[in-house]
């Protein structure tokens, strides 16, 4: 200790001279930084409730709750995060997560209240000051605690694919299969947009977890074609997917087939449940498509007898003809009707119905019969010329190519239609070396096909020509009917009526024709229904049965009770929803013969 | 405009509301099968409802139909089909036939509004043509969403 | 020379006063005592003014943090580690966040490793500033800790600019840091280091070069060198008993084998020598921050890509990652049983001996005046000892 | 505020070695009127622009109170200081989450507060239990033990709200809503009954000032 | 003209009035000074007298029997005691007090009055901060008077005389008159007394909160707090006003008063934020080395 | 295997020692020879610091595993040292005598866990809890959140809606059948 240790602390009254470190107005002076986590905003009109923030919060600070206004739709649950600020870490997870990116913090962070009740909120639905603050913590660019990126699946690339029927697909290793399970959040919106509603969380956690026997027995819950729709489904639950809403969804089809590819047929029955015990009643299944073999399943499984009555040679319906084989090979599509088979449900092939069997006979020998018979029934193209040899219809086309008849498409093929038909018959035109161009009305997004198919399609070497209105088919000049001029008048697109899509309209003049070998028109089907008497008492409006919730026709007297589903009743034209309908009607039809009321 | 030309127009349209009637009805017995038969009861019954409303107009001996033109989807124009009763129509052949008719019918009354001199009875026959063209719309909207779907 | 008689060298047995006999006083202080750093007490037996056996009684902030990481998922506890030190609360940021990515086997970009060690960095430096403010106030000073929490408080403007939290700066998170440096940010670390050097520096003459402050703090709390094995003592604290153990140099973790910096190390072990290297950490840490400036890469990714944090699964296997805090050795025990959700975390915080061993055998023979004084010279912060 | 419902309990200071009986009071606390008109305006302004805080930080939100009361904020020029004793403090400051241990310091310290005495409760963890929602030894509503003015909420709170809770419980004082002794009065037995339910050894007096 | 006895009174309790005022204000005005060194804006000046009534409007108060109530009565009234016998403006009428009444010993005993009943009053309190606080309050008190004593006694010496209205008679006429000039030895012990006497750091043992929070008062409270910050007020005006007429030459106007004692008091802070606070033995050890051979000292040459 | 392995596998029947990384390893020994096995260390092996001790409740072979995390700071280099103890029964020889801060960390595994260090100073007094009543918190069975729920009272009025099943309601309520 030394002299300058008494001075030395004189030196405080130094500061005495200088600018005080006070801040004068803290609240006014120093608003919170940039960056700085403050309360939450969401755009309402992005957020999708999906529930993920909720689901990453360890506070348990997030609920989810119905938004004024907000209705329940595909995609979005109608639910907005509500937050507790007497939870509420401020740790932003919920903002680095969040799938749509809606949410958001501002830098605000003065609240201040004497009623400890306040403290929650749903952001961006009930107002606060802080709303649209353009300041506060963002999740930094590139940054998200969620990989947007789906795993890409392997594929054969398209000058391999057109020289084969070889199927395109690969499917996902156990690797991709656990990273692309991987990026699921459990949510379940696309649980509401699955017409089958399968349980996709539950068999998307079996892929994370390597469970396969309990992915399977999931799958099958609700659909026992899952090699087939693993492959073929047109997802709509993709569309609904979470994930989505902020980059790729979560191939939810893929991870299906990744399933059922896994488990080898004869490991089945270890993995899924056994049915019942025999009930002793017996129900006809008329048409073995999806939806007939899925109500035979679901009744197999509850211990009834079942016949299906199958008009062609195979069973499957459209799976088997109308989608060709590089999309859902044979293999995979007997796979799943081998399973079903093998439960004991009898498939009467080559027997038709209104033809080899009437309606009314089925209704005496069972005890309720379904009716699945789908859409066989080609639209024509409507316009003069229409009956040339050389335009053939698409489905027909497509069902010759599986029973392996030659197709003699010749060089050029013109493919009229947009849908997944049109978009089939011209892959397999191109498989069969011709050279394509696909005419549709209107424009390439307003295809009806999946978005997958028409890219595919053209990657293939097909052409598109859009706005093309049908006008005419004509024998082409020095063709002796081998080949056919297609005239069409190019359109473009007006829009008549706010609100409604825009209408094609010909451009007065605008008449091109083009010389093809084979027009393929893949317009629409229709159903049969002329094995329907009207003493069968089957309610028909407008060329579709009449059904009730659970697929149920009529339950007359006279007969037991008719049941219809898939595409001959719905509007959706595709697998799921005829497999959807076929479980739908399954259960109704066990609740009828157990009298447990329908 | 006097009286008696305006049930005169009215009378018209009736007449040709109850032969699309008998034209259903004559398909109907052509029908093979419940669904054509069902899908066209329900045509008939649309036309029947089109006779009572005229009828009911011509009674009260007032107009009361929309002025306003359907949008005209196009898709008559391009048709080439006269119907073609057949045992074994399709929905598309029974709505096209159906687009047909109500096609036939406005381009009858636009021709007859074109022809009338007094301005009553041609305002008569434009809401006419009007009302066609939306019977025209309803079966176009059909037709493409049931039918030309994937086109 | 005068330091060498106040040295006061306590008997390692516990006495046990016969507290009938009416010549002790027993008195708690603590927790309601602002001469307590942080939420504990002591149970104090005093003869006269003089301590003669001390109990610690902890536990006041216990809110079960390594029974709460049990049951939440590996991702989830990145927002409760900080919890655990609220004055420096980056080191448990990195230290679990280190275990884990050694666990998963994930390798961390550059650049996040120098963020990472900038981070730590200006926290101690922040943490620091907060400490000699209580120590000078210890003994009465209470202007030394207006000017330095105010610098502290500039630091933590620095922080929620960087990470956009104040005092949880939830930064370092597993896989790296959660956001990159803004525009002109080194820029105004450098100021601000500039500020708070200046103002260290009038610290230094007030609180250092003072009589009373040496009358206070000299001799008092002597820690042998031969007890900090004994005791687990890390740190500034076993530093200033002349032992040179420093995690950042002895580990090498993080960025600090390229950095230029050598161990303080003392020898007096008294209250005041400890604040003394305290000072001198603080000046090194000054440093430090401006060497990063300056090396730290400029571009580049900052953070590695995880598993979905609702999943992810670490591989069954146990770690224990340490890191030189303020205070010393401070690190996260993880077990994980190949689960979404850890098995066991144990959080070793240097106060747990500090604050309780070694404050219970230093303060016999103390003046009731220095306690506190004589604790915040340990620098002992009680949640990491109940966490 | 609400009347909570009351449940009737056995409350003495009986479990106290006599000695110390006489250091405690014998009866529970009673409501106290208020003064009238203007002077009781000018009383309460006067609470309002000298708040003594008590000294006791009981969780991480103690750590904002130093930057608080240091030059930055300088949180006397608003009449608000902190004070070593809870005999002459008129405002708690809850520092976020308490647990049962330090509940109990928390119980008596706020019982030893004079009237009319203050409660500023800080951060998520004293309205709702915060990150601490599951913590088998953290409580998760302040106001079931003790009665509370204003909530900041934040997880810290910057010292910025901190200041504007102070505000928030000055315009209260002034507006003569800051009656929370009177609160605690009425509804003792309701309080205590909370407290006892948790804290599980219960060794203090039960009339505690 | 001589006032009589009632106007006496009355005028003791203007005076009386005065010097709480300012010594509030003197308070406050110091906090800011303090606050300015510290680098912050500090509190009002008026802040003081809010806090008195803030104090005395608390709705209930506790107590620890008679004792505990006397002792800040006893404080007041060794507050106003102090200050009653001592002329605050030497020659004005108002400000002249009892001075003539009493003399330095009266002064000092009241000095000691209020402190010793203050103990009385705190001892029962039953903290034992409170105690340990009253200990260290007295073992300091009875260092640092030792110097003080010293000094008086040198001052007594000097003007041979206990009366303290002679003993600012005697310093007029100028600076050279002061005891500060005459017997600066004298004025050295004192102030440094008075440091302690005033428990600025680095004496302020006896509240330190860090380690006794808060001493003798931890279990004061509302109106009986009230009393005590009232009595700082006045206490610290009374010895300030005695140190002034003791060693600074009395004032003969109150803006000298003002002057004078506001120096005198800014001495304890100038000191007080360079220093940390003593312990309390290195405090006794501190009053009984150099301050009391300085007060030896000023003796000595007081009586030579 | 190094030489310190092999030595500790001669003289105490260690077993299973494992590089977690290079400068730490674990080893396991029986509970019973823990105190030689420490004292071993510290005075003849290096490692002088004790950096740690801490339980882990292996529920499902119903054992505690103790964790003991010494460091040699000279050589910089860490060692873990485990050992098993019955979970229905577990006591364990007391450290307390060869680090002065092990008293603790048995006080505080006594308490969370209720392991049992007979003659390890202040051991059976509270250490964070005070009135505990429950078993050891510590311990895998004891469910932190029921108790909370139990115990202290939330606020009311927070109900949420798992997102899937608030759409079937709304969208597809037949399903629910």
């Amino acid at each position: 200790m030394d002299i300058k240790d008494f001075i030395a602390p004189f030196a405080v009254w130094k500061r005495a001279f200088e600018k005080p470190f006070t801040v004068k107005k803290p609240i006014d002076e120093r608003p919170g930084a940039p960056r700085y986590r403050g309360f939450h905003m969401n755009d309402a009109d992005a957020c999708v409730g999906c529930g993920t923030c909720e689901a990453i919060c360890m506070n348990n600070a997030i609920d989810l709750v119905p938004a004024a206004g907000r209705e329940a739709k595909d995609g979005d649950s109608g639910l907005r995060p509500r937050i507790d600020y007497g939870r509420c870490c401020w740790c932003a997870l919920c903002v680095d997560i969040c799938p749509s990116g809606s949410l958001s913090m501002s830098n605000e962070y003065v609240w201040i209240d004497r009623d400890p009740d306040v403290f929650r909120y749903v952001p961006g639905v009930e107002a606060k000051p802080w709303d649209g603050s353009a300041l506060g913590y963002r999740r930094a660019e590139g940054y998200r605690l969620l990989d947007e990126d789906r795993v890409p699946m392997p594929e054969l690339g398209h000058a391999e694919a057109v020289a084969s029927f070889l199927e395109l697909v690969r499917g996902y290793s156990r690797a991709q299969a656990e990273k692309e399970a991987d990026r699921c959040v459990s949510c379940g919106l696309c649980i509401a947009s699955c017409p089958a509603h399968m349980d996709i969380p539950g068999y998307i956690k079996a892929v994370r977890d390597g469970d396969m026997d309990e992915g399977l027995r999931l799958l099958y819950e609700t659909n026992p074609f899952p090699e087939a729709c693993g492959r073929v489904c047109t997802h709509r639950c993709e569309e609904a997917c979470s994930i989505g809403s902020g980059g790729d969804p979560v191939a939810i089809r893929w991870l299906k087939r990744y399933i059922a590819d896994q488990v080898e047929l004869s490991d089945y029955a270890k993995a899924l449940p056994r049915g019942a015990a025999p009930s002793g009643k017996k129900v006809a299944i008329v048409g073995a498509g999806p939806g007939g073999l899925s109500a035979a399943y679901y009744l197999s499984m509850q211990g009834h007898a079942v016949t299906v009555f199958e008009a062609e040679e195979a069973a499957g319906g459209m799976l088997r003809y109308g989608i060709p084989e590089y999309r859902l090979p044979y293999p995979a599509l007997d796979k799943d009707i081998g399973y079903i088979e093998s439960l004991g449900v009898s498939i009467s092939r080559g027997v038709s119905i209104g033809k080899d069997i009437e309606l009314s006979k089925l209704r005496t020998d069972f005890d309720a019969v379904y009716l699945s018979t789908g859409l066989p029934v080609a639209y024509g193209l409507e316009v003069p010329g229409e009956d040339h040899p050389r335009v053939l219809d698409g489905v027909a086309v497509l069902a010759r190519a599986t029973r392996g008849e030659e197709l003699g498409l010749g060089g050029r093929v013109a493919v009229i239609g947009g849908g997944n038909v049109a978009m089939d018959a011209a892959r397999t035109a191109l498989r069969h070396g011709a050279t394509v161009d696909i005419l549709y009305r209107r424009r390439e997004e307003d295809m009806p096909a999946d978005a997958d198919e028409v890219r595919e399609a053209k990657a293939e070497g097909a052409r598109l020509v859009e706005k093309a209105i049908p006008l005419e088919v004509r024998d082409a000049p020095d063709a002796a009917g081998e080949a056919a001029l297609f005239i069409w008048n190019e359109a473009t697109m007006v829009q008549k009526e706010p609100g409604k899509r825009p209408v094609p309209e010909p451009i007065p003049g605008a008449v091109r024709e083009g010389r093809y070998d084979s027009i393929i028109a893949a317009i629409g089907q229709g159903p049969d229904l002329s094995f329907i008497a009207e003493s069968d008492g089957v309610p028909v409006k407008r060329f579709r049965p009449v059904v009730d919730s659970f697929g149920m026709a009529t339950r007359a007297a006279g007969g037991a009770p008719v049941f219809a589903g898939g595409d001959l009743v719905n509007d959706r034209k595709d697998a799921i929803s005829a497999i959807a309908d076929g479980h739908r009607a399954a259960i109704g039809i066990d609740r009828l013969l157990y009298g447990k009321g329908a | 405009m006097d009286a008696t030309t305006f049930a005169a127009a009215l009378d018209l349209a009736l007449g040709r509301e109850k032969a699309a009637v008998a034209f259903y009805r004559e398909l109907s017995a052509m029908a093979s099968f419940a669904a054509q038969k069902s899908t066209l009861a329900e045509f008939m019954a649309m036309e029947e409802g089109h006779v009572a409303m005229i009828s009911g107009m011509k009674a009260k001996g007032s107009v009361a139909l929309s002025p306003t033109v359907a949008v005209d989807l196009g898709l008559a124009a391009r048709m080439d089909a006269e119907e073609r009763p057949t045992a074994g129509m399709t929905f598309q052949d029974i709505l096209v036939a159906a687009i047909k008719k109500e096609e036939r019918s406005g381009v009858l009354y636009e021709r007859l509004a074109e022809a009338a001199s007094q301005p009553g009875l041609k305002s008569v026959f434009e809401r006419l043509v009007a009302e066609e063209s939306r019977h025209k719309r309803y079966f176009e909207d059909l037709y493409e969403s049931e039918i030309s779907k994937d086109n | 020379m005068r330091r060498e008689k106040q040295r006061v060298i306590p008997p390692a047995e516990r006495a046990t006063p016969d507290l009938d006999s009416g010549k002790y006083l027993v008195m708690w202080q603590g927790p309601q005592h602002p001469g307590i750093t942080g939420n504990m007490s002591l149970r104090l037996v005093a003869e006269g003014d003089t301590v003669v056996d001390c109990e610690t009684h902890v536990g006041y902030l216990h809110r079960g943090f390594e029974k709460l990481m049990e049951r939440r998922l590996y991702m989830q506890n990145f927002p409760l580690v900080c919890r655990i030190a609220v004055p420096e609360p980056d080191f448990n940021e990195y230290c679990y966040a280190a275990a884990l990515e050694e666990l998963a086997g994930i390798v961390i970009p550059e650049k996040a490793v120098w963020l990472r060690t900038l981070s730590l960095e200006m926290m101690r430096l922040a943490s620091f500033l907060m400490w000699i403010g209580g120590q000078a106030g210890a003994f009465g000073h209470g202007t030394i800790a207006q000017w330095s929490v105010t610098m502290r408080d500039y630091v933590l403007d620095l922080f929620e600019e960087l990470t956009g939290g104040r005092i949880y700066h939830m930064y370092i998170i597993p896989g790296g840091v959660r956001g990159d440096v803004p525009a002109g940010f080194y820029k105004r670390v450098l100021e601000t280091m500039a500020v708070v050097e200046k103002n260290l520096d009038d610290i230094e003459l007030v609180m250092f070069h003072n009589a009373v402050f040496k009358m206070r703090a000299e001799g008092l709390g002597y820690i042998p060198r031969d007890w900090v094995d004994h005791y687990g003592i890390t740190g500034p604290n076993a530093r200033a008993a002349g032992v040179a153990r420093d995690l950042r140099k002895d580990s090498g973790y993080l960025a600090y084998p390229r950095l230029d910096f050598q161990p303080i190390v003392g020898t007096e072990s008294d209250a005041y020598e400890r604040a003394r290297l305290r000072l001198g950490e603080m000046y090194q840490a000054i440093d430090l921050i401006r060497q990063i400036v300056d090396m730290a890469p400029k571009d580049g990714p900052f953070r590695e890509r995880l598993p979905n944090p609702l999943y992810w699964r670490i591989p069954a296997g146990e770690t224990y990652v340490s890191a030189e805090c303020t205070r010393g050795e401070y690190g996260f025990y993880v077990v994980s049983d190949g689960s979404d959700k850890p098995r066991r975390v144990a959080v070793r915080g240097p106060s747990y001996t500090h604050a309780v061993s070694v404050m219970e055998r230093l303060v016999r023979g103390v003046n009731i005046a220095d306690v506190a004084g004589l604790m915040v010279s340990l620098h002992t912060y009680p949640p990491e000892i109940e966490r | 505020m609400s009347e909570k419902k009351t449940i009737p309990a056995p409350l003495a200071n009986e479990g106290l070695p006599p000695e110390e009986r006489g250091l405690f009071c014998d009866a529970a606390p009673r409501e106290y009127e208020p003064a009238r008109g203007a002077w009781e305006r000018f009383l309460n302004w006067a609470r309002s622009e000298s708040l003594w805080l008590l000294g006791f930080g009981t969780g991480c939100g103690a750590i904002e109170l130093r930057p608080l009361m240091t030059s930055r904020f300088d949180m006397y020029r608003y009449g608000i200081q902190p004070r070593p004793t809870p005999r002459q403090s008129s405002v708690f400051v809850i520092g976020g989450y308490a647990s049962v241990k330090t509940l109990k310091r928390i119980v008596r310290s706020y019982e030893q507060m004079m009237g009319p005495k203050f409660v500023l409760a800080l951060g998520s963890c004293t309205i709702n239990g915060g990150m601490y929602w599951d913590s088998y030894n953290t409580i998760k509503r302040i106001d079931q033990y003790i009665p509370v003015d204003v909530y900041i909420a934040g997880c810290m709170p910057r010292p910025e709200a901190l200041l504007a809770g102070f505000q928030e419980l000055k315009r209260i004082i002034k507006s003569g809503g800051g009656e929370g002794q009177n609160e605690y009065a009425r509804n003792f037995d309701w309080y205590k009954a909370n407290q006892k339910k948790v804290i599980k050894d219960w060794n203090m007096p039960d009339y505690n000032w | 003209m001589e006032p009589t006895i009632i106007g006496r009174i009355g005028y003791a309790f203007v005076s009386l009035f005065v010097i709480t005022n300012y010594g509030l204000l003197l308070i406050g005005s110091m906090a800011r000074i303090s606050a300015k060194v510290q680098g912050r804006v500090g509190q009002p000046v008026w802040q003081p007298y809010i806090d008195i009534v803030k104090s005395s409007a608390k709705r209930n108060s506790i107590g620890h029997g008679a004792m505990f109530y006397l002792g800040p009565v006893f404080r007041l009234a060794g507050g106003v005691g102090t200050y009653m016998f001592i002329p605050a403006v030497f020659g004005s009428v108002l400000f002249r007090n009892f001075s003539d009444s009493g003399d330095l010993l009266l002064v000092m005993y009241f000095i000691f009055f209020g402190q010793l009943g203050m103990a009385l009053g705190a001892g029962e309190g039953g903290h034992p901060y409170s105690a340990i606080g009253v200990s260290r309050g007295l073992a300091q008190m009875t260092a640092f008077e030792v110097p003080f004593a010293l000094s008086v006694i040198a001052v007594a010496a000097q003007y041979g005389t206990l009366d303290i209205n002679a003993i600012v008679a005697a310093q007029q006429g100028g600076f050279a008159h002061w005891t500060l000039a005459t017997n600066p030895l004298a004025v050295i012990a004192a102030i440094v007394a008075f440091l302690g006497m005033s428990g600025h750091n680095p004496f302020s043992v006896v509240i330190a909160p860090q380690e006794i929070p808060i001493g003798p008062p931890t279990e004061y409270q509302s109106n009986l707090l009230g009393m005590l910050q009232t009595n700082r007020a006045i206490f610290n005006g009374a010895k300030l006003v005695l140190y002034m007429n003791l060693y600074f030459g009395g004032a003969t106007n109150i803006v000298a008063m003002v002057i004078k004692t506001f120096l005198i008091y800014f001495v304890n802070v100038f000191v007080g934020q360079a220093f940390p606070r003593l312990r309390t033995d290195q405090s006794i050890r501190f009053f009984l080395g150099a301050p009391t051979l300085v007060g030896i000292a000023s003796v000595i040459i007081a009586v030579i | 295997m190094n030489e310190l392995a092999k030595e500790l596998a001669g003289r105490y029947g260690a077993r299973g020692w494992h590089d977690i990384r290079k400068d730490l390893a674990s080893v396991e020994v029986d509970a019973i020879r823990i105190r030689d096995v420490m004292a071993y260390l510290r005075d003849e092996a290096g490692y002088g610091h004790l950096s740690f001790m801490t339980a882990i409740d292996n529920i499902e072979r119903g054992a505690f595993t103790l964790s003991y995390a010494l460091r040699d700071h000279d050589a910089r280099r860490g060692l873990i040292v485990h050992a098993d103890v019955d979970r229905a029964e577990p006591t364990v020889d007391s450290i307390h005598l060869l680090w002065g801060q092990a008293w603790t960390y048995q006080r505080e595994m006594r308490e969370w866990f209720g392991i049992d260090f007979p003659g390890s100073p202040r051991v059976d007094e509270e250490f964070v809890l005070e009135g505990w009543e429950g078993p050891p918190m510590m311990r895998r069975d004891f469910d932190s959140l029921a108790y909370s729920d139990a115990t202290y009272a939330e606020r009311p009025g927070r109900v949420t809606h798992d997102p899937a099943s608030h759409m079937r309601e709304k969208l597809y309520p037949e399903a629910a059948q």
